[in-house]
């Protein structure tokens, strides 16, 4: 997107591009359609032609030949201009069908015509976007007085739809963020918590998972618990050992780690 | 209270003000007064100050009453301010505002229909600087949002209201001729 | 310049002044102007304002000079500026309405697990301008108050009803741009 405000006459809002010198300035001039019913009205306005009567096939061609300008330079042709070309060649092949004399009015219908409204709706856009630059121009003339300190007193927001959606937008990003702090710090808590029971079984040899589960503060701390047993059991640290159903659960060490263990306490 | 009596009033108010004021805003602080009343004063109030040829007028925008320096004045306000003019608006921003204030409530797949071209970019620029609202939702499939102008849009421009906006017609033959 | 030439652009540069504009100041912008004339403008100026009787005056303050309501006037524009917070919300009032408005109904602690800080006096302040209204207590312990909002809301942001409430599809495009 171009700003307005790198042209030079505040008053000229139309895209103009001319035979520059540079292909830079070529290249600028041809990024300042904003799409390609701007190219085709600069085309129309370039060839002198009516726009109730455009000369399709020349101003396909010439159509056509912008696009590999700007292919050439690099220029991303959007999407849109290249549905334009198929439209314009779509047309292109209709007008040269002839014309069956039998006809009704409504089969006889200039292939142009929806064209040519969308092109005289677009350059009425064109005017009216001019006619609010200028507006602007002029509005920003006219200097309101400076805030005082009541408005201070009040350092607040008005508020649209879009605001308020975005607040709560911010609000749940924000949300997110803290929660994804909390998840780090309960990862460092299971970590406290393997190393906790790793502790336990070098001090005595049997661990009663009951006890350890009773020892836990918070739910929290019981899921925290439980986790540790069940990632030391992947690490083939500890064995689990129950000798009846509904019994308690003993935690041993396993053999092959005890040494190992007992090099880093 | 006579007239004579509100306009004072009237004029500290449009000073305090930072938003324009309305017919509606001033009556209902002026609690009890008739609006007709009102209405008088603050049109005598705006036809004396700008016949006085000082440097302030009364202006209406956006269905209400302001005081602004004069616009031939801003040379030597700017000078005093410092300020740069408000960072302008694109030429597809302005062009979708266009589309917009023209055929509100209107939805993005419609600006695009009669633009040619996405202008997404152009519409979060747009209601980043307030110049257009979300209006609820189309009902059809889909249920896209509808977008308008805002009371910003209308102060931005100098408008008092959308029915000062140019009539579209007039710029039709702009190409043609 | 002359005197009265002067005038109108000291006026408009003491009405846009944050800080009262002195002699100095005045002098500077209106480089090449004499001394004597800007003192005389502002004091003429002054004397305009301070006799015409309306609304505002100019007063000498601080070493410098600002226009400001008359004192006689100061009941009508603190009701004035009493009126106003009505339209404006602080950005804790906002997001916690923008909350209350997409997750009603809610409570007050959950509104807390949700914006991290509490919203008491936000809440109250949403009572207030009636944006927000209480809807019964939830049936959990303590029976905490359900606060969703009012049909004032639907009037404020134009809606019909909550089911227009903009989603994150309907941005979805400008979001990501």
């Amino acid at each position: 997107m171009k700003e307005a405000s790198q042209q030079t006459d505040p008053g000229l809002l139309e895209a103009q591009p001319d035979f520059a010198e540079s292909s830079d300035q070529y290249k600028v001039k041809l990024s300042m359609f904003e799409g390609p019913l701007d190219l085709l009205l600069f085309l129309i306005r370039k060839e002198e032609v009516s726009i109730y009567d455009i000369p399709i096939a020349r101003i396909t061609e010439q159509y056509l030949e912008y696009l590999r300008a700007m292919q050439e330079l690099d220029i991303g042709v959007a999407g849109e201009f290249l549905v334009m070309a198929a439209t314009l060649i779509h047309i292109k092949t209709q007008m040269l069908l002839p014309r069956d004399p039998n006809a009704s009015d409504e089969e006889m219908e200039d292939p142009r015509k929806e064209l040519v409204y969308q092109l005289l709706e677009h350059q009425k856009f064109k005017g009216a976007a001019n006619v609010l630059h200028q507006r602007a121009m002029m509005e920003a003339a006219a200097f309101t007085r400076a805030s005082m300190d009541e408005d201070k007193d009040n350092p607040e927001v008005a508020t649209t739809l879009f605001q308020l959606f975005e607040v709560f937008k911010e609000v749940m990003d924000r949300r997110r963020a803290i929660t994804e702090i909390e998840i780090a710090r309960d990862e460092m808590t299971m970590a406290e918590k393997i190393a906790e029971i790793k502790l336990m079984l070098n001090t005595s040899e049997k661990v009663s998972a009951r006890s350890l589960f009773e020892r836990a503060a918070s739910r929290r701390e019981m899921v925290l618990i439980f986790l540790a047993v069940l990632e030391l059991v992947k690490e083939l640290q500890i064995r689990l050992k129950q000798s009846a159903i509904f019994g308690d659960i003993t935690i041993t060490k396993r053999e092959i780690e005890q040494s190992d263990s007992d090099h880093k306490i | 209270m006579t007239v004579d009596e509100l306009k004072p009033i009237i004029e500290a108010l449009i000073y305090v003000s930072e938003e324009p004021i309305s017919l509606k805003q001033l009556a209902a602080i002026l609690e009890g007064e008739s609006a007709d009343d009102i209405q008088a004063a603050v049109e005598q109030l705006s036809a004396e100050f700008n016949s006085r040829g000082g440097g302030l007028e009364v202006r209406q925008l956006a269905g209400g009453y302001r005081i602004t320096t004069r616009p031939e004045l801003s040379e030597y306000v700017r000078r005093y301010l410092k300020s740069q003019p408000s960072a302008r608006l694109s030429l597809a921003a302005l062009e979708t505002l266009a589309v917009i204030a023209y055929k509100q409530p209107i939805t993005i797949p419609e600006i695009l229909e009669i633009r040619g071209v996405t202008s997404t970019s152009a519409i979060k620029t747009l209601l980043d600087r307030r110049l257009i609202v979300a209006r609820g939702h189309k009902p059809v499939v889909g249920r896209p949002m509808l977008y308008g102008t805002s009371k910003e849009f209308l102060i931005h421009f100098g408008l008092n209201d959308l029915s000062e906006l140019p009539n579209l017609e007039d710029f039709e033959d702009l190409m043609t001729s």
